[in-house]
């Protein structure tokens, strides 16, 4: 929608551009924290990770792109062939679009020309994020029921029932930040966490009393994206690798950056609602002014990917019943008192 | 003009998923036509400025709907419907009591005075003014139902636990 | 520009194939989901009429019942299940221990 | 700030929900071994007292709720009448629970939460809360159907309920939606200002959808082909309860919609429902051999004769209907506490063979069951007498000679099947070995309820008759 | 003592106090003497109660007596109101007498539970005392309907080998056909506001209800119900059945006391509220009425059971009822009144006796018997004496009835006298020869020599029978006295109505009429 002073034709080029660079950026910080993954699980593990190809292994995602491309890409017998090819295009391109809803900054003058940082902003971007990410299930299900294998169907069964069951304390979790920030919109939320309060405590939502929110969302997160310690769609150990068992090459690459760069859109979730967002010290001449913020939001959703990786390379997996009764037993009672304490907190003080 | 065009668009895409929902055998492929019907509709009501519900139905219906259904036909392992004959009643009744209600229902909007246009998002279904709604005229209904989805959960659970 | 009849003529349309649906559909499932097009029929009308009046309540509404949606669908596909368990089949024709 | 007064005009809803949470939330504390039978007790205390809270309403009568609701003389009754079905069946349902290893907590629980939904049906003014409360009394309804959870027929009869019930929803819905589309309001009483300054044709298929949809739930032909089916494989209590206090319900929210609004052109409707109703209901009755088949088939017929009161319009008619849900709920419900007694374990005996020869081996409950019956034929003495003498009296009062003249026809013929009962019960020899329970205390008062009140309104309806008036004139303004 | 202070509530007494007896006796042990006992007690009770009737009954006095009005129902307006005039109060008599002797002569051959049996009987004399004293067309409807289930319960559990068709069909054809007469109530409450008998025939008479098109359906659905209930003749069907298959006490009182109810209702009703159409309609209806006389009786020679005789017997009886009714005479009103009495009393003794003879043998096959006359010789007296009630020999009580009605029949046809007057000669036939077959001759059946003779029950059963027989043959005037008035409003409204030229908007009746004159005179004296 043509915003401000923005004409149309203006608009639409800036957007094209914006949507290159960040797809450019997520694609490599997706790359990369697949290296950084290696890396940090080999430290932890004792070991040194990728080292090969190139300093300290950093051109390591370059080969593993490579090969994805050139592996022979195999559609096994007996699957449903329409939605065995659906299932990880409709997995990958509903983790970008919710990308697309992310702010990384404020807006930035150019040529004269107020851009936002940020591809679209919309008054109900987080409920837009949060129905993307419902419809990234069908990704993980259907992959799973269209390969017609065991392994997958289990996997994808586990998947769909943990993303539904996550997705309420998800969700739940935010609705405090919601009553603290009154607005949907992630422009807004960012907006309302400016401040200190005695100069140096950050006004950030985490600190307004939403640390037990953000403990919820981080676990449900992590439930979301199944990542350890709630990978269990594709527990090797029991289901090979659970909905993408069947998949490969190009495909299985699809999954695989689907499932990373879900992570980054969380993290920057994370930043945004928890931890201010881009807020931070800003300083120095006008093209510092503009970068900083982003620097800011860039080092936090750093912060967070290092936490998965450190949360994979240290805990064990959870057994089904387990990860079930989490949810339901113990997140979504928290998450329901998280709610009615801060709304009674909201309106005692209105 | 835009907004015909993507009136036109989504809604025919409405349209050939419903109608695919009805074609298909499998009921997976009817799920995934259902889903588009859905997010077709979320669109249009986009169109209308309802961008509120719009959200809501991706997140509710598309969501969590349909996520159960196809949830539910994979744990069945569901396979394609097998063509019987059907019941008689249905046939005998239905076919010629839903055309008689159709026709009834094109006559009432041929009539009514629908005809007139509105501008886009001339009424905006914003979060806050539904919200406004929601917890002040229409409270009472929002309470309620919480006994709703209470009965729902616990039918749910009662109904599909295995007994010892 | 839109007339708001468009909206709801395609809305009768769905709502007619919600209905053809639940009449000629042989797996209880599918017949569920007819019933779930029906109501996303109807809630398009609530919402082309909404506009038409200028009035959120219809908005509203459409809200309530796409909660009252889910949770029937929760409850229905319980019942599906249990059907299933009991008798190994989905096809409304053999779920018939109660003579219709 | 909402007045206090608000909560009052909501109390026997809140003290069902809150009862209802009760029991489901102690059932899982008592241990494994525990005596669960106190849970009933509980239930039924929440039940008597939101009876009591129903009647200390009358002071409190008005709109609340930013005009959600409206309690008056006609929600009031309504109130009381659900809320003794609630409780009748209750405690009807002690010793069956343990017979047919069914839950307590969450039986209990669910009658009492869809209890709630039929409340606000009768006093909801707005077609929001109508729906929603239409939902919570269909969806405690459907999943009732299906607790007896080892036999393939009730879970069967949960899902015909339920399939064709939410497809009936989805009518009412759209009927709803053109309503909405021709007033632009949700309002009963909005939509009543509005059409009174002329209807459109929007009007006339948005009432005939919402018909469509409450004649499923009251099961008027047309609509009635999923009665038979849910009522045989649904546990006998069950029936009891839903074939009373959602149809009342949904008779009171008929009242509302039809009257209240003043909606035009539903005459026919109705009219061709009720001849239907009760000459597909009455013949589909003669040939039954499972009692809860026939009986309801009979409960069809007898949404056939509550229609016809309909037809008749107006205070008479309105005052017809009440007096006729009533007396149709103490009659029916004791024919199926019978029932569900005698059919003992996995409800085994429930065709008319396994009653021949009750009269010797159980003559009270033969002649409590006789009563009921005579009751729905309609003989003197009893509710049902009365009922349909003041329903067929409404209708002859507006000139429906003909609709009258159908409807004594048919309850002559229904005469028959109701007799065939009889005559099993005291005249057949029974052909196998049938054994008959121990009548316990509990059903023994649940079943002196209903044949008090059976009595009570054959011999004094005058009561009723002027509050079910009364209710009318609320109704009509 | 003043017994007037009794008079409102005399009605109310007599309805209701067999109906408390049976109330009572629910909660009585299972101890059968104790049950009988005090069944009849109550039934005894009851006949005391109803005979302060026709002691206080005034004769020429116009109108109801021992009215009782209040109302029930407020809204619809239903009025508990109860009255009697010459020719209720005799049914209301002739109810309550015969119970009494029902409740004997069941002392040993209830087969079943014998406690509901009493209880049964109880209610069921209760309803048929309610419908002949209900001046509420509600209250009579309600009364008349309660009737059919105690009497469908008795032949139906304490019937023989097929009772429950018979129950079945009775109950059917009787519930079926009343129906019409319930819409015809509705029809007139909705027209005039009253179930009340004596406001719709004022409002018919005096104009201002009119009925125009829809009296004619009117007039059927009230037919319809009483003729079935009489039964005249294309509806009789069930009689047979029902009488062969009831117990003896519900033949009696189905025979004796029910069946008056439809020709009760047809005087009340029928000519009452529209004697217009009943003028219109008498021929057909006179035709069935001969029809059923002479087919009855026809029938009844060719019956080789006994109780099934009676039964068509009483078709026939019936007929000259009817026939006496619509020959809108007094004598022919009267006489069909007194057929009423009479036949209850005669047959109701014949079914006795039949029933005795039941007891002893289990059949009521004719072939069966012969020559009783030898070993049962009380027994045949007393049959041979009720035979001839029941045949109509002079100073017997048929004949005053019969003689009566047919004596109407000429006045109004000569056609239907003649015809009618062949019903008494075919029913000596039929009659005598019956008894002939079962008394006379020689013993075809061995098991007939043993038979024992009347003991002191079943005579103290047969002795008010036919000591009521008796006394109604020899001295008709005590009932005739009340009837006669009431007979003659009828005929005298009649005559106006008959006289009307047709197109005159408003009927007056006589009485009306003369008030009014009187009204005038009064006004003109001052």
């Amino acid at each position: 929608m043509p915003t401000g002073n923005l004409s149309v034709t203006t608009f639409v080029i800036a957007s094209i551009i914006k949507i290159a660079i960040v797809l450019w950026v997520l694609l490599t910080a997706v790359a990369y924290t697949v290296w950084l993954e290696r890396k940090v699980v080999g430290h932890i593990q004792n070991r040194w990770g990728p080292t090969r190809v190139g300093p300290f292994g950093l051109l390591q995602p370059l080969a593993d792109g490579l090969k994805f491309i050139f592996k022979e890409d195999l559609t096994p017998p007996y699957v449903h062939k329409f939605l065995y090819i659906l299932a990880p295009m409709l997995a990958l391109s509903m983790s970008l679009i919710a990308i697309c809803l992310i702010p990384f900054g404020n807006s930035v003058n150019i040529a004269g020309m107020n851009i936002p940082l940020q591809i679209t902003d919309t008054n109900i971007a987080l409920l837009i994020i949060l129905g993307i990410t419902s419809i990234a299930v069908y990704g993980v299900a259907l992959a799973g029921w269209s390969s017609n294998s065991k392994y997958s169907l289990l996997g994808g069964l586990r998947a769909s029932a943990q993303m539904i069951s996550y997705e309420v304390a998800l969700g739940l979790s935010l609705v405090g930040v919601l009553i603290l920030c009154g607005t949907f919109s992630l422009h807004g939320i960012v907006e309302a966490q400016t401040g200190t309060w005695f100069g140096f405590i950050p006004k950030w939502n985490i600190f307004k009393g939403q640390f037990i929110a953000f403990f919820i969302y981080i676990m449900a997160a992590y439930a979301e994206t199944n990542r350890i310690p709630f990978d269990l769609p594709e527990a090797e150990t029991e289901l090979v690798a659970g909905y993408h068992t069947e998949y490969s090459s190009m495909k299985f690459a699809m999954f695989f950056m689907a499932e990373y760069s879900n992570m980054v859109t969380v993290a920057c979730l994370a930043s945004i609602l928890f931890l201010g967002g881009w807020t931070g010290p800003v300083f120095g001449p006008p093209i510092l002014h503009a970068l900083l913020p982003i620097f800011w939001f860039a080092l936090r959703v750093l912060f967070f990917i290092f936490v998965y990786i450190w949360v994979r390379g240290t805990l064990p997996r959870f057994r089904y019943d387990q990860l079930m009764s989490f949810a339901w037993k113990f997140l979504l009672p928290l998450a329901i008192a998280n709610v009615m304490i801060t709304a009674l907190v909201v309106a005692l003080r209105s | 003009m835009l907004h015909l065009a993507l009136f036109l668009i989504f809604g025919v895409i409405a349209v050939v998923g419903a109608i695919n929902l009805i074609a298909q055998t499998h009921p997976i492929n009817s799920a995934l036509s259902l889903v588009v019907v859905m997010g077709s509709l979320a669109a249009e009501y986009l169109l209308l400025g309802a961008e509120f519900l719009g959200a809501i139905q991706v997140i509710v219906y598309a969501g969590a709907i349909m996520v159960l259904f196809v949830f539910t036909i994979m744990l069945l392992n569901a396979g394609a419907e097998e063509q019987t004959r059907g019941s008689k009643v249905a046939i005998i009744i239905g076919i010629p009591g839903m055309v008689i209600g159709s026709v009834a229902v094109a006559w009432a909007l041929i009539r009514a005075h629908t005809g007139a246009e509105v501008p886009v998002g001339s009424l905006y279904g914003s979060a806050q003014g539904i919200g406004h709604l929601l917890f002040r005229d229409f409270l009472l209904p929002f309470e309620i139902t919480s006994v709703l989805i209470l009965i729902a959960i616990m039918g749910a659970v009662v109904l599909a636990r295995r007994e010892s | 520009m839109v007339p708001i009849s468009y909206y709801l003529v395609l809305s009768a349309i769905l709502f007619a194939c919600g209905v053809l649906g639940f009449l000629i559909k042989r797996n209880v499932i599918t017949i569920f989901m007819s019933i779930e097009l029906m109501l996303n029929a109807v809630n398009l009308s609530f919402v082309a009429f909404a506009s038409y009046w200028q009035a959120l309540s219809g908005q509203v509404f459409v809200f309530f019942v796409m909660v009252v949606a889910a949770a029937e669908a929760a409850v229905g596909l319980a019942i599906i299940i249990a059907v299933f368990r009991t008798r190994q089949t989905l096809n409304p024709d053999r779920v018939n221990l109660l003579k219709l | 700030m909402i007045p206090s007064t608000d909560y009052i005009r909501l109390l026997p809803e809140l003290i069902l929900i809150v009862f209802g949470l009760l029991v489901m939330l102690i059932e899982p504390l008592l241990g494994e071994h525990n005596n669960r039978k106190g849970l009933g007790a509980i239930a039924l205390m929440g039940a008597v007292l939101s009876i009591l809270a129903s009647f200390y309403q009358t002071g409190y009568e008005g709109a609340a709720f930013f005009d959600m609701i409206h309690v008056d003389t006609f929600s009031i009754f309504f109130h009381v009448l659900i809320g003794l079905i609630a409780a009748v069946v209750i405690l009807a349902s002690f010793e069956y629970l343990n017979l047919q290893q069914i839950r307590y907590g969450e039986y209990y629980g669910l009658i009492l939460l869809s209890s709630v939904g039929m409340m606000l049906m009768s006093s909801a003014v707005e077609l929001v809360l109508i729906f929603i409360a239409l939902e919570i009394s269909s969806i405690g309804t459907y999943i009732l159907a299906g607790f007896r959870r080892n036999a393939p027929i009730s879970i069967e009869s949960s899902m015909k309920y339920f399939l064709l019930g939410s497809f009936a929803t989805a009518f009412f819905l759209y009927g709803v939606a053109l309503m909405f589309g021709a007033t632009g309001s949700t309002s009963v009483y909005t939509i009543a200002t509005t059409l009174a300054q002329g209807a459109t044709p929007l009007a006339y298929v948005g009432i005939a959808l919402m018909f469509v949809g409450l004649g499923f739930k009251v099961a008027s032909a047309p609509f009635h082909i999923w009665t038979p089916d849910v009522y045989e494989g649904a546990p006998a209590p069950v029936v009891a309860f839903m074939s009373t206090g959602p149809k009342a319900a949904a008779f009171a929210v008929l009242l509302r919609v039809l009257f209240a609004t003043e909606a035009p052109g539903w005459f026919w409707l109705i009219w061709a429902s009720a001849v239907l109703s009760m000459t597909l209901g009455n013949i589909g009755a003669l040939v039954q051999n499972n009692v809860k088949r026939l009986l309801a088939y009979s409960s069809i017929a007898q949404a056939g004769y509550i229609l016809v009161a309909f037809a008749a319009a107006k205070d008479i008619g309105i005052s017809a209907v009440i007096f006729y849900a009533a007396a149709y709920a103490a009659m029916n419900v004791g024919a199926f506490a019978v029932a569900s007694h005698l059919a003992n374990v996995g409800e085994k005996y429930v065709t008319l063979d396994d009653y021949a020869g009750l009269g010797r081996r159980a003559p009270g409950l033969a002649a409590v069951l006789t009563i009921f019956m005579l009751s729905l034929i309609g003989i003197p003495v009893t509710g049902g007498f009365l009922a349909k003498f003041y329903v067929f009296q409404a209708a002859m009062q507006s000139h429906l000679t003909g609709l009258v003249i159908i409807g004594v026809i048919n309850s002559a013929v229904a005469a028959y099947y109701y007799l065939r009962v009889i005559v099993y019960m005291y005249m057949r020899e029974p052909q196998r070995d049938v054994p008959v329970l121990k009548m316990p205390f509990a059903l023994g008062v649940s079943l002196a309820a209903c044949l008090a009140a059976t009595i009570y309104l054959g011999v004094l309806p005058g009561r009723i008759l002027d509050y079910a008036m009364a209710s009318a004139r609320v109704l009509v303004r | 003592m003043n017994t007037a202070v009794i008079h409102p509530f005399i009605l109310s007494l007599v309805t209701f106090v067999p109906l408390g007896g049976g109330l009572l006796l629910l909660a009585f042990p299972r101890r059968d003497r104790d049950i009988k006992v005090f069944a009849l007690v109550v039934s005894i009770l009851t006949f005391i109660l109803s005979l302060h009737l026709p002691v206080h009954f005034v004769p020429g006095q116009a109108g109801f007596q021992f009215e009782v009005n209040a109302q029930w129902i407020t809204s619809p307006n239903i009025h508990y109101h109860m009255g009697v005039d010459g020719f209720s109060m005799w049914l209301v008599l002739l109810t309550t007498f015969l119970t009494p002797l029902c409740v004997m002569m069941s002392w040993r051959s209830v087969h079943g539970p014998v406690k509901e049996f009493f209880i049964l009987l109880l209610i069921l004399e209760s309803a048929m005392i309610g419908v002949f004293v209900s001046l509420d067309l509600f209250l009579f409807y309600f009364f008349w309907e309660a009737t059919l289930i105690p009497m469908a319960l008795l032949i139906g559990v304490y019937g023989h080998e097929r009772r429950i068709y018979a129950a079945v069909k009775f109950f059917l054809y009787t519930m079926i056909a009343s129906v019409f007469m319930l819409a015809g109530i509705l029809w007139l409450y909705a027209h005039t506001g009253s179930f009340d008998f004596t406001v719709i025939q004022h409002a018919i008479q005096s104009g201002s209800l009119q009925l125009g098109s829809a009296s004619k359906w009117l007039f059927l659905g009230f037919f319809i119900a009483f003729a079935v209930k009489v039964p005249m003749f294309p509806f009789h069907t069930w009689l047979p059945d029902a009488h062969v298959e009831a117990p003896t006490a519900g033949s009696v009182l189905l025979a004796g006391v029910m069946l008056k109810m439809g020709t009760y209702g047809m005087l009340r009703f029928n000519l009452g509220l529209f004697p217009e159409e009943a003028h219109r309609n008498a021929p057909w209806i006179v035709a069935l009425a001969i029809i059923g006389i002479i087919f009855g009786a026809l029938v009844a020679m060719v019956q080789p059971n006994m109780k099934k005789l009676i039964a068509y017997s009483s078709v026939s009886h019936l007929g000259f009822v009817v026939l006496g009714i619509f020959s809108f005479t007094t004598a022919g009103i009267v006489g069909a009144e007194f057929v009423m009495l009479a036949h209850g009393v005669s047959t109701g003794a014949l079914f006795t006796l039949a029933g005795m003879l039941y007891d002893r043998r289990h059949t009521y096959e004719i072939s069966e018997f012969g020559g009783l006359a030898t070993s049962m010789p009380v027994y045949s007296t007393f049959f041979l004496v009720t035979t001839l009630a029941s045949i109509g020999l002079p100073l017997l009580n048929g004949f005053v009835g019969e003689f009566l009605v047919l004596s109407g029949a000429f006045r109004a046809n000569h056609i239907y006298g003649i015809l009618g007057a062949t019903g008494v000669i075919w029913s000596a036939c039929y009659m005598l020869w019956m008894y002939q077959r079962v008394f006379y001759g020689t013993f075809r059946n061995n098991a007939n020599r043993a038979l024992v003779d009347v003991n002191a029950r079943e005579r103290a059963t047969l002795w008010p029978l036919v000591a009521a027989a008796l006394i109604m043959g020899v001295a008709p005037l005590i009932w005739t006295r009340a009837i006669e008035p009431a007979a003659q409003a009828f005929v005298s409204n009649d005559n106006t109505a008959a006289h009307m030229l047709p197109g005159t908007p408003a009927t007056r009746s006589r009485a009306a009429q003369a008030s009014l004159e009187l009204h005038e005179s009064q006004v003109s004296g001052q």
